[in-house]
């Protein structure tokens, strides 16, 4: 089959498309010159504080700023919801839908109580934020200068609400279809409340110490990405295989499914990154620009990869590829060009797809694959941001590597490692703690039956 | 009269369907199955991790006929649903002690 | 089973999670305190004409309400389409998908024809809108100070419009599986322009009577909801139950539809409340604070309550207490802060799971829940916003019981029982004559053989 | 059944529903006058260089833009993706839905490389743009008042991206079911490069020479839909029937799917059409409301010809003619009033229908009617725009036959002749050239196991 | 004993079904199966191209009784499957050698 | 050659095939089938309204085998599928007249 398609004929649209990549190098240095210096635009969250602006509510900036809160919802619930749904056997498919949804709640509320507070509110010893802020106590609709002064406080706040959401939903990926349903419930709480919170005030809240080192993440590239793919890779190590890998088939049930999952990220994944400008105007649009290009690059190299490695392309590779680019470029997007973020991509697509094809070698089972997607891919655009960042796409940020600065990759190096030992060790412990109260998976017969109907009596399919 | 149930390749069902019409077979019934057999499922590896899947989708087809019919139904279906690869399947014949055809209670051969 | 899940060490994060909520009431007196008011803020759709704007088109407003009018048009198709569509036995689910497809149909033109006249056009006596504006005669793109001081007229009619689409998709929830097709479009048309246009007349109409009482209704909980939860159980009782009910499985066919549908019902339905503001800001951005988070506890009360009821948590339990909840805030949202919408939610997830759980006492077979949800939810989120409104929250509001002003609570009672008495006795009168002409049921064949066969000559999947 | 269907009282409401739309009718005169002139609305692309606008970023503006881009994104994946997914057999179903997701990645990166460079760069001759843009070199941030004098330069350029992203994804629609993959590749490189991307130039560019002759197309009916369609057309009749059409079901796997991408495609249309406006305010809202307005028209209208001709409505009509309605509006959306669009959406329902129903004479093997729906829809709404067009409603644009001025149907007329010529020959040409290097086909045995399996070695369901 | 395998329209099931429980049949099996016979599948239309499906869904029930049941049993079958239209079906009775209830390991009559 | 036909319980599909390969079988085909007994379906609500489902799933296997094997496989087939729960599920033994390969056209119980 491979000797087949790979005869000459047929690879031809591939070597045509590789052509097509490759005509972007040419154009490497323009990139720079290609993005005018953007001085009106707001600075990205973490240097908000540094914009000197009136804290005069803007309408567009606000309008922008919902619909992207309301974009990174639907990435949750429907999108991760159906991207990992129908990546599952159909026996556990609604209960993977029910985790990304049920995520969207808990959080929903813990964020309200008290982690909004914790991340964001005023802080202790550039660890922690008070809980000076519970209940939204003084988190009002008039802006908040220090995180984004254009906009409403709430606004803000929300939209970082949704990031905190997303990220236990993405970890959920690596201790697909055998984890009890009681111990997701307890594990995404203490995650939430004891990883997450602390990590988005190192990076973003304003005292946080990481954030002090400046290290540059646009959009959360360390914060979500990183640490969810980490924590899955915990999980999966700790709650070990599914029954009968290797043995059964674990085909997705429902590619459709995840293919519309996908293309509800890529949608919402424009909040995600775009949004995080925290005001519509040039900024959001050059970071627009770079996380549709990114994605497409790297879906394509994905597919490209596997067209050559496996003799055909498949839909599901082209979707992981896609995803694997929105990840990579999440950290960067704000400040790189497009031909930049086409190499970004191309990085992810290759990189992700090799360590999902080498996953079977380390033995663990990330069963939808957390830890290949968006710990390497997360990886790989935290420090791809210390290589291709330019000052002449974002004043406000620094220059990468290839743009004269070399020190800002070290510095990204030691965010990434900061966030990887503390979110590794942190999520074992935490592990410890569930498996002590509730026990981490389901037994054997719940297994078996699926999780549907053992931990919820449902039925996917009637 | 006598039963025949040849179990078959799916993509076969039709041009084995056609060739029983032609020589007046008059009705049959279909059913989908998993078979076991010589002809092993496919080794697949899906994100890295391999795996064999035991049972091949096959299909079923019942025929009931006259006895003086049965050779040249088991030739027939010999014919047409061989490729000569493994796991072409079989065909059993077993006895039929009675027919009856519900829409008019007819009984016997006239029944099929 | 229930044994089982209800030991300690199962039922832990349960109470946990209830702890969680519990936070909540610490912190109720600080809800009012921590909004800050927002006289800035454009004040609700009821109240507008108070507003002291120059009608000048506002580009951020205008995006705002444009893009909501196109995430409520999302609620119904394919919203409420999928959400109701999974519910179904899959010989009814095409035919349950297309009521709703063919409702934004039949209504757009509708409203655009007379629809709009009559909810909103020049006041007749306190009841109707003329039909001056019939086929938008004189409804153009500059603003109309009575209803929308910065946005296009237009845009102010096509927002509506979009409520006057969902509103009887909610009610196919109570029908399905069982009516005629030619009865269901008859129907619709008739209710639409003899009980829908009339009664969002009364209530947001400049000169309707109900308007004048002073009942709060920010997004619609009483035109929307209670109409639609009413009229359903009018349908019920009239057209009987499904052949089989208590004998045949009635299981959902598909769930991981329904909860892609419940997904995109709290998308979409940040337009329908948030939009409300009908401009975008600070009233917008506390709205979408006070859906988000009461949708949140909603999910999480009933899925609690079924935990601890059924034994386990089920995935169409925790969509529909989402759903439940969105119902409930719709009228409060703009008028109360995020500890109050907690109670709300909370209220509204435990309510509706009983009305669901009861729904066989009393006979009638509301098929997908819409009187158990639209109509009790919506009845208690009218009520509970004569409980929390609070002006600190929105100065163009009023208090509610909670914050001195207990009339406010009388006021609402009035305007839900208002309302519940003219759609009841109108949707009775409807249906007598659709039976006279149509008749409203499927014959049993039919209804065996499913609706998509037997009224589309489809079926939903080959 | 037919007969029982057309008895009176069954087929009453339709009767009801036509007195409705009739009701258009007496209004007719009514609708230039009911569209205020709105001078202060920016001008649609094609004469955006005419509109006297300092070239400050406004934050509205651009913040519709992006949403718009993003919801023109989602038309195609998950869009067109699920609307011909469904409507294919299941061993097709994710190559097809593969075909608009794969497309959506390779253009992604084509446009940013060369393709917005060809359209919209500086002029070559009126014909072509030339390669000074390649790789965006000089299209930064600020914006460029020749397309949008408020909104930044890139974010016109990724509005258009996703125009060229759609277009062959509706391609895809004629020859489903039967290419090889590689074909499919090729094709759809080659065709974005050498007939999508000049065709917009010619249309849209400065300096191109169709735009010269004053031909109205406010959102791309020419560009994007009667290419599409008229390129469908050449491949169907190059590519040859499905085999065992006529013989085997061809009955699509999936209706619901094919709704849910017929409401997502309503949706992301109001980016499509109101996004045209290319700013925030009276012309983008009035594009709004013709678009909903047609489009609801057009799916009443398929469904109703369908009850009279068929004996039953269905589901896939309905939407079909939802879809041939937002076809037809396009051109027009931003020039003509609610009434007006009542009539184009009528006629694109009734037409497309017909169109659909005698495609069997013709014999060719348009599976998902991507000709019949796109090629005959667009082609009507370009005229159409040529018989409704008025300055009333859009000064910036022209009256139409209906409002004095005969000669824009002529000018109209001719657009969609020369765009049919050339795309016609250009697509066979290139279909030619891919038959040469990769064979259009897959294999008889390919074909039989389906693309799924045979291309990717894949199921959609497992 | 008697293995009695009868072919009928899909929505007759209940109602067969049920008659053979109230003539005391303590059990059956059943499986969906599509019927080829004199019962043409419907000629259908899609987007105006027409096509027949050659195959009709049916339901194969398979009754296992003791002997001096066999008449009563198809009897029933045959008065209740019958609509009495083409496809109503058909009845087949064969003999069956032994029987074993798996639970308990009985065999013969008892174990039915 | 005897046919031999049994209906278990879906789960121990893989335990019976196992143990059947176990003692030299080489082939089986495999039917998903429903199943009406003693073993009634579950009482299940749904939103507050209950009912109960007639039939259970059930998995059919067929085995031919030569008659000198036929003890041995019933044996195994009731070990192995047994659970001593009612709905274990049932054996059937019946002659069978004559087998062909398709593949090769061997006749007999070589073509087994
Ligand atoms: N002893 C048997 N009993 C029942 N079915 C059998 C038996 N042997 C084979 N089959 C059926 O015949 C199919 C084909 O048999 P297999 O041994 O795979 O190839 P071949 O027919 O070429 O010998 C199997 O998949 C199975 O369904
Ligand atoms: N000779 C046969 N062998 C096996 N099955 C048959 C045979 N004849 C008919 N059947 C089954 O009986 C069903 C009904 O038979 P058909 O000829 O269509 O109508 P009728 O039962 O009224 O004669 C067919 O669909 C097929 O499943
Ligand atoms: N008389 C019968 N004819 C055909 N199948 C039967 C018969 N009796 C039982 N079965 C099949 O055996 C299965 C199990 O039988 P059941 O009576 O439920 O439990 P048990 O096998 O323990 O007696 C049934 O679901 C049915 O599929």
């Amino acid at each position: 089959m491979l000797s087949h398609m790979s005869s000459m004929r047929k690879i031809l649209p591939v070597l045509l498309f590789l052509a097509m990549l490759a005509g972007g190098a040419v154009l490497y240095a323009p990139d720079a010159v290609a993005q005018a210096p953007a001085p009106e635009a707001p600075a990205p969250a973490p240097d908000a504080a540094a914009a000197p602006a009136p804290p005069k509510i803007d309408t567009g900036d606000t309008a922008w700023v919902l619909v992207s809160t309301a974009l990174v919802l639907a990435m949750t619930a429907p999108g991760v919801a159906l991207f990992y749904g129908g990546m599952v056997r159909s026996k556990n498919a609604l209960s993977t839908v029910l985790q990304s949804f049920l995520i969207l709640c808990l959080i929903s509320v813990q964020w309200v109580l008290w982690g909004y507070s914790l991340a964001f509110g005023p802080d202790v010893g550039h660890i922690i934020g008070s809980l000076a802020w519970f209940g939204l106590n003084g988190v009002g609709v008039e802006p908040n200068a220090d995180y984004a002064a254009t906009i409403p406080h709430q606004a803000f706040m929300l939209f970082q609400m949704m990031f905190a959401v997303i990220t236990p939903a993405l970890i959920t990926g690596a201790f697909a279809e055998r984890i009890k349903f009681s111990a997701f419930v307890l594990f995404t709480l203490l995650w939430a409340t004891f990883i997450y919170d602390p990590l988005a005030h190192w990076v973003w809240g304003v005292g946080g110490w990481v954030r002090n080192l400046g290290a540059l993440d646009f959009a959360g590239g360390t914060v979500v990405h990183i640490s969810s793919g980490v924590a899955g890779l915990a999980c999966a190590l700790v709650i070990k295989k599914r029954l009968g890998l290797g043995k059964d088939s674990m085909h997705p049930h429902n590619l459709p499914m995840t293919l519309l999952g996908a293309s509800l990220l890529w949608f919402g994944w424009f909040g995600f990154n775009a949004g995080s400008a925290l005001a519509s105007g040039a900024l959001a649009t050059s970071t627009f620009t770079a996380t549709n290009t990114a994605t497409a690059a790297a879906a394509l190299a994905w597919m490209v990869a596997e067209w050559i490695y496996r003799g055909k392309p498949s839909a599901l590779g082209t979707a992981s590829g896609a995803v694997a680019g929105l990840v990579a470029i999440t950290p960067a997007s704000g400040f790189v060009g497009p031909i930049s973020s086409i190499w970004i991509g191309i990085g992810a697509g290759v990189l992700c797809y090799t360590a999902v094809m080498l996953k079977p070698l380390f033995g663990y089972d990330d069963a939808l694959d957390a830890v290949g997607v968006h710990g390497i891919g997360g990886t790989w655009g935290a420090l791809a941001t210390g290589l291709f960042a330019s000052k002449a796409v974002n004043s406000a940020g620094a220059d990468g590597l290839f743009f004269g600065n070399p020190a800002q990759l070290g510095i990204q190096a030691m965010a990434v490692l900061i966030t990887m030992v503390f979110v590794f060790v942190g999520t074992l412990i935490i592990l410890a703690i569930v498996a002590g109260i509730t026990g981490l998976r389901a037994s054997e017969e719940d297994e078996r039956l699926g999780l549907d109907l053992s931990q919820h009596d449902e039925k996917a399919y009637s | 009269m006598k039963m025949i149930e040849a179990i078959i390749k799916p993509f076969k069902l039709d041009e084995v369907k056609d060739a029983l019409l032609e020589m007046g077979v008059h009705g049959m019934t279909v059913t989908e199955v998993k078979g076991f057999g010589r002809q092993k499922g496919s080794k697949e590896t899906y994100r890295g991790s391999e795996y064999t899947t035991d049972f091949v989708p096959k299909v079923k087809i019942e025929v009931f006929v006259a006895d003086n019919q049965v050779t040249k139904v088991v030739e027939t279906i010999t014919r047409t649903a061989k490729t000569g690869s493994v796991g072409d399947g079989k065909i059993f014949v077993s006895d039929l002690s009675s027919v009856v055809r519900i829409r008019t209670g007819e009984t016997g051969e006239s029944a099929l």
